[in-house]
């Protein structure tokens, strides 16, 4: 029993730098476990999967349960090569960054499934509104790398005009969503466009992505009221990677309950679900999305993961937590799992493995040099100057013609 | 042409916005079936559904981001903040995210949003019923500011600010709504049977953005006005008998800054009205350019009357309210340098 | 089964004017059926009392169940008292802004329980934040009517000195928060007091009242969020009277699930209780700060109740709703209810009650004329209005120096 | 005397406040162990213990509403935004609570709260890390405004903001935080070590709210800056030879207006130099204030230098800013007049 009549509760990580790592407090069910409802199912009926953790790929990489989506192989290959095609992707941005060839990166490490799975449980039309750690999503909708590198490059060819820090990509055309430097707005933003498909009898679905830091922010509250209100068809995933840059879940409001159990208070179904399982994933965006499309409304998905790396390249992450943790962590890494699905499957080998990733290491050096060759943040080619007055409005009023003429660019 | 008042002439804007394009939406509290704490979405739920006109949460963060949603999707959503006072629940969405969308998206997405909200004093709103935010706002790159004077504009201006592709707030003078108000709070109310402006036409119109309208020809001292101080001001010239040219900006961003100067060379003196707070307030912004475009003509400071620096006193409104008495001084004043 | 993909799911309440009012959805349960947990019960043990309903006092008056804090006579005439109290202070505030001696006024008739029978069962230093139907909180604490009414009037003797619109009280004495215009910022602001007080070691606690309409704002999450992370010692109170003024409450999210479910997502205690019996409200109450004063934690409550009169003297309720709803509504009056409680324990009889109730008309009247010849908002003396220059900041600064002088006042 | 860093004289002045008065409490997001992401809060809680000092959620409304309910209790909470583009969530606590705390309450209840956060360009943060928002701040009665453009200012200005019953944002120049920047963006970087302004007492001092400072003698044009900026001007000044009187506001609100008029009076002409977006920032303030002080000594127009009226561009950093070059050209047209 906790006493705080004595002094303000200030929640602590289990362990600080120089301490052993210490995940007994997470319970890793066995696979297979949670039941799957219905689609139709009501939230009154299905609290209790907040609580628990669906989970497919047990530790053998056997899919296990009602859960297991059953996806061809070629449909698992395509997972797991868009999941090697971010990590390298994100490789190589950092080597830049640390280069001085750009300001800023932010990698996903460990969390790859989380994008990639979800987005291919989606269709191609399905709006994503994601943060910045959902590189992933343009990867696997085969959006071109050296257009994300334009971006992170500021380079001449930035479909964004140089304007945006790096990794805030947006692109309409992949269906995803610009993103914003200010933490959750892009949530309830979702559930605006969900509204207006519902609206218009549109069969498209928006998906939203947040961190469970940001879920402190008003936007995450806005954005359940709204989607509880109206039954918007959108599907709302919590990424609870346990670390908001320094800060431990704990300081989200994780201490006492679950973030999926944020749902329950709306009536939404919420799910919590093995974020580092790619069929797990899989499977329950499927599941979100056909009770959204259908009309019975949104779904809370919390997806259990690590953020392996750093918050950004700006900080150093052994400053507050064991550099040893990542390493420790019980769900392990969504890559390897899934790679060792397929090889116990037997529809993939060690070498088939190393030879993809070889395959993809060039893939993501030859996009760099096109890249490059278009300019990078400190050389190269770039926008011309004068257009950092377009786009504030969309016809350019007096005052900012005046200002451009004065900056004489 | 029929008598509208300016919420008639709102309503109006919204009635005829929402029978031309079916991507018109709009929503915020009390605006559905009840049609609005001022009545000015009134009968509009009933005549054109519930699924385009509807009620919202008390969640002005909330509304604005469905709006940028919705925008984001190819709606073009209009929505309320009850009153101005509340909108800084908002602010967020607004500012980070509606005004900066076109930009950091290198024109890609774009919230083609209109935010109406009743602003200013003269009901005894206390300080939470009364405020005039619209300063703070003009300070944001990528949002348009329109404020109505009277209500063939209102009408004009609310159906551009919703065709407009760019994010608009629109602020309405509720002490205008029922009818016109020169500040002189102890004699009898007035309609706006028989105003001028009060006739509008039934159907499609606009007035653009960024024109601002010279109510009043003048040579002594050009008043830079809008919404109610507009009627102010023109009581106060009338009043001092005052040579005063007056200008109802009628949009603040973009401003029409060609009107102003033109004006003000010809007068050589300037007045800035408005309700607000002084500091900061747009009357900095006005006073700053007049003297930047005007300096050699001009022979007297730019004065600005405003409200005071602090906030809207509930038993004295009138004595925080500029009135015609306290721009009549101003003018005075100016004249007399 | 709902299907909202071909359209958008707007909720409407079950009948509008005109229509015959319809509370077949309200569940009445019987009096007695909860159980009361111990106060050291986890949130996770009690998830299912945010569903139900508490109820002590059954149809006949009588006190039934565990959660009967079986108070004195004294304490129950207290409260009958205070709540007869606060609704002759209501009809005659609204009498006078009817004949144009103030601008506004706000009523709780119905929902006078909710704040009396809190108040009495907390400590007098414990301290509130109020919304502005919340009255009754000041005359159950014995605040001086007259205080209130000069408030109402702007007049010489108000302690806000003319600055606030009517109803938005303050009284530090009472413990009392200035009730703000802006919804729901006293929610989050009433954590922050009840962290500082842990923080300090002090006994005391905070309570907070927000409006069902209200919970839609980000306060209301950041509120609920602090008070998880922190467990500050404080109680957070939903007052769902069903309307926000002509919005019902399916447009606040309360379609779905109850509000008390709220705090379901945050790992905090929650609690649904009839709000408009005294009995239930008090236990409740009791319990919540013997948790919180214990160490145990934040506790959320449901009261569920019926706003019976229109919004403010600006609203005209029967545009939205049926004018018979108020006499339909199935949880009866808290007046009446505790009355008979009263009498059916043989504390009380009706001839009493008729000469309280004379008694308080007198009191009231007489509060009435002495706070009216310190002024009214149209006539007599008010603060001079050079003091609207007063305490913008502690000391004045020299630019208001000037604008006080530039105003001539 | 020890030299001090800008973030280790603000780091001093939180260490000497948590010391002195027992009911200093800070939080904000990454604060408490980590020690912020700037390190401005490096081992204070280490040294002042978690019930003084710790992390927070990331709800900058929830940071302030707090800090608004800790001041009711008794407290001196002094909270970080991590950036001040992140304000936004918090501008209703901040305009309509903390700001009119003890206005509404006639004196009863105030908001004793400081609000740092790090704000301005110049590394490379794109338009959510660059942003400077104190105009805004300016428009609400019953806020203070302090920026300091040196450690020694930072350490003195913030014990001060902490130590005052009002609610004080303390908006901090990052780009200042570990060394002077006078805007030449593309030579070495450089450190506090041996400048003036960075000798810094250890112990507990204060630079008073509302006191501006002469930062260079100069009789030809003045020029009013703030932050970053004063550095920049500075730079511009010895770069075109021009006699500049440059003034340090260090205040916003309440502005130390003698300081200003005492010297536009004396030279005749000013230009006012903010990094922040033009339209609406606090330049427009002072030019209308200076207009209205010193119009007959004014022998040119006031002229503004600011950020352009864009979002802040990530790849065109160097063309926003405001640097040497557009403040010396502007003090070239000025004194050309
Ligand atoms: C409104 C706002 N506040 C603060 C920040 C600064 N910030 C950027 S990322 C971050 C941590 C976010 O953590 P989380 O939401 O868990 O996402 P993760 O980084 O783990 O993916 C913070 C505090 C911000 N960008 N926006
Ligand atoms: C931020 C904000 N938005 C809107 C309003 C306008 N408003 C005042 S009361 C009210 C309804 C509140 O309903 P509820 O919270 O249920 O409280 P109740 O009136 O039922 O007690 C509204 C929308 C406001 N005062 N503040
Ligand atoms: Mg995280
Ligand atoms: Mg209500």
């Amino acid at each position: 029993m906790i006493r705080n009549s004595k002094g303000l509760h200030v929640p602590e990580p289990g362990c600080r730098p120089g301490e052993e790592p210490d995940f007994s407090h997470v319970e890793v069910p066995p696979a297979g476990e949670v039941v799957r409802p219905p689609v139709t199912v009501s939230a009154a009926e299905i609290r209790d999967h907040a609580f628990r953790l669906i989970r497919v790929l047990d530790d053998n990489g056997m899919a296990c349960g009602d859960w297991n989506p059953a996806l061809s192989p070629d449909m698992l290959l395509k997972g797991l090569r868009a999941m090697m095609l971010t990590r390298a992707y994100d490789a190589r941005m950092v080597r830049v960054q640390r280069q001085g060839k750009t300001s800023f990166y932010m990698k996903c490490t460990g969390e790859e499934a989380v994008a990639v799975a979800a987005t291919m449980a989606l269709r191609h039309e399905d709006m994503c509104f994601p943060t910045y750690r959902q590189q992933g999503i343009l990867l696997a909708r085969d959006w071109p790398m050296v257009d994300m590198m334009n971006q992170v490059y500021s380079n001449s060819q930035d479909r964004l005009k140089g304007r945006q820090m790096p990794v805030f990509y947006s692109s309409r055309e992949a269906g995803f969503f610009s993103i914003s430097g200010n933490l959750g707005t892009q949530y309830s933003q979702a559930v605006g466009w969900a509204m207006a498909a519902a609206a218009d009898g549109d069969e498209r679905i928006s998906t939203a992505w947040i961190g469970e830091g940001a879920t402190a922010e008003g936007d995450f509250h806005h954005a359940l009221t709204f989607a509880s209100v109206y039954r918007a068809p959108c599907i709302l995933n919590i990424v609870n990677n346990q670390w908001a840059i320094s800060s431990f879940s704990g300081i989200a409001g994780g201490e006492a309950t679950t973030f999926a159990a944020r749902g329950l208070g709306f009536g939404i179904p919420s799910l919590r679900v093995d974020g580092n399982d790619f069929l797990a994933v899989y499977a329950v965006t499927a599941w979100a999305a056909e009770r959204a499309r259908t009309g019975h409304g949104p779904t809370l998905i919390e997806l259990f993961t690590y953020r392996a790396e750093g918050h950004s390249t700006s900080d150093d992450p052994t400053r507050y937590r064991p550099s040893t943790e990542a390493g420790a962590w019980p769900l392990g890494d969504p890559l390897e799992r899934l790679k060792r699905h397929l090889i116990v499957a037997g529809h993939w080998s060690e070498e088939q493995h190393q030879a993809l990733a070889k395959e993809l290491d060039e893939e993501v050096r030859a996009a760099g040099k096109l890249s490059e060759s278009y300019g990078t943040l400190k050389e190269g080619d770039r926008w011309p100057a004068s257009t950092m007055f377009d786009d504030v409005y969309r016809d350019m009023p007096a005052h900012l013609v005046a200002q451009r003429r004065q900056a004489g660019v | 042409m029929p008598t509208m008042s300016m919420i008639e002439a709102i309503n109006s804007a919204m009635d005829v916005a929402l029978g031309l394009d079916p991507d018109v939406m709009i929503f915020g509290q009390d605006i559905g079936y009840f049609g609005g704490v001022f009545r000015a979405t009134d009968k509009l739920q009933q005549r054109h559904g519930k699924q385009r006109i509807f009620d919202a949460p008390i969640s002005e963060g909330g509304i604005v981001a469905a709006a940028v949603g919705m925008g984001a999707y190819g709606k073009r959503p209009v929505v309320e903040i009850q009153f101005a006072d509340y909108i800084y629940p908002a602010t967020d969405q607004i500012i980070s995210e509606a005004a900066r969308m076109r930009y950091r998206t290198g024109g890609e997405w774009w919230s083609p949003i209109t935010i109406r909200s009743p602003y200013g004093g003269g009901i005894f709103g206390g300080q939470t019923h009364s405020q005039s935010p619209e300063g703070i706002f003009t300070h944001v790159a990528g949002l348009k500011i329109a404020i109505p004077s009277n209500p063939y504009d209102a009408k004009g201006l609310l159906i551009a600010a919703i065709e407009d592709d760019d994010p608009v707030l629109f602020f309405e003078p509720k002490r205008l709504y029922n009818g016109p108000f020169d500040g002189h709070h102890d004699r009898p109310v007035r309609n706006w049977a028989g105003h001028n402006d009060a006739e509008v036409p039934e159907g499609h119109y606009v007035v653009p953005l960024g024109k601002a309208r010279r109510v009043r020809e003048g040579g002594e001292v050009t008043i830079l006005a809008y919404g109610t101080m507009v009627h102010v001001a023109l009581c106060a010239a009338e009043e001092t008998g005052i040579d005063a040219e007056i200008i109802d900006l009628r949009t603040l961003v973009p401003l029409d800054l060609d009107s102003i100067t033109e004006s003000v060379r010809k007068t050589g003196r300037c007045v800035v009205v408005h309700e607000a707070t002084r500091t900061s307030g747009f009357g900095a912004e006005l006073a700053a350019q007049v003297q930047e475009h005007c300096f050699f003509a001009l022979e007297a400071p730019v004065e600005r009357v405003t409200g005071w620096d602090t906030p809207y006193p509930h038993a004295f409104e009138w004595e925080y309210f500029p009135g015609p008495a306290r721009v009549g001084e101003a003018l005075k004043r100016v004249v007399n340098i």
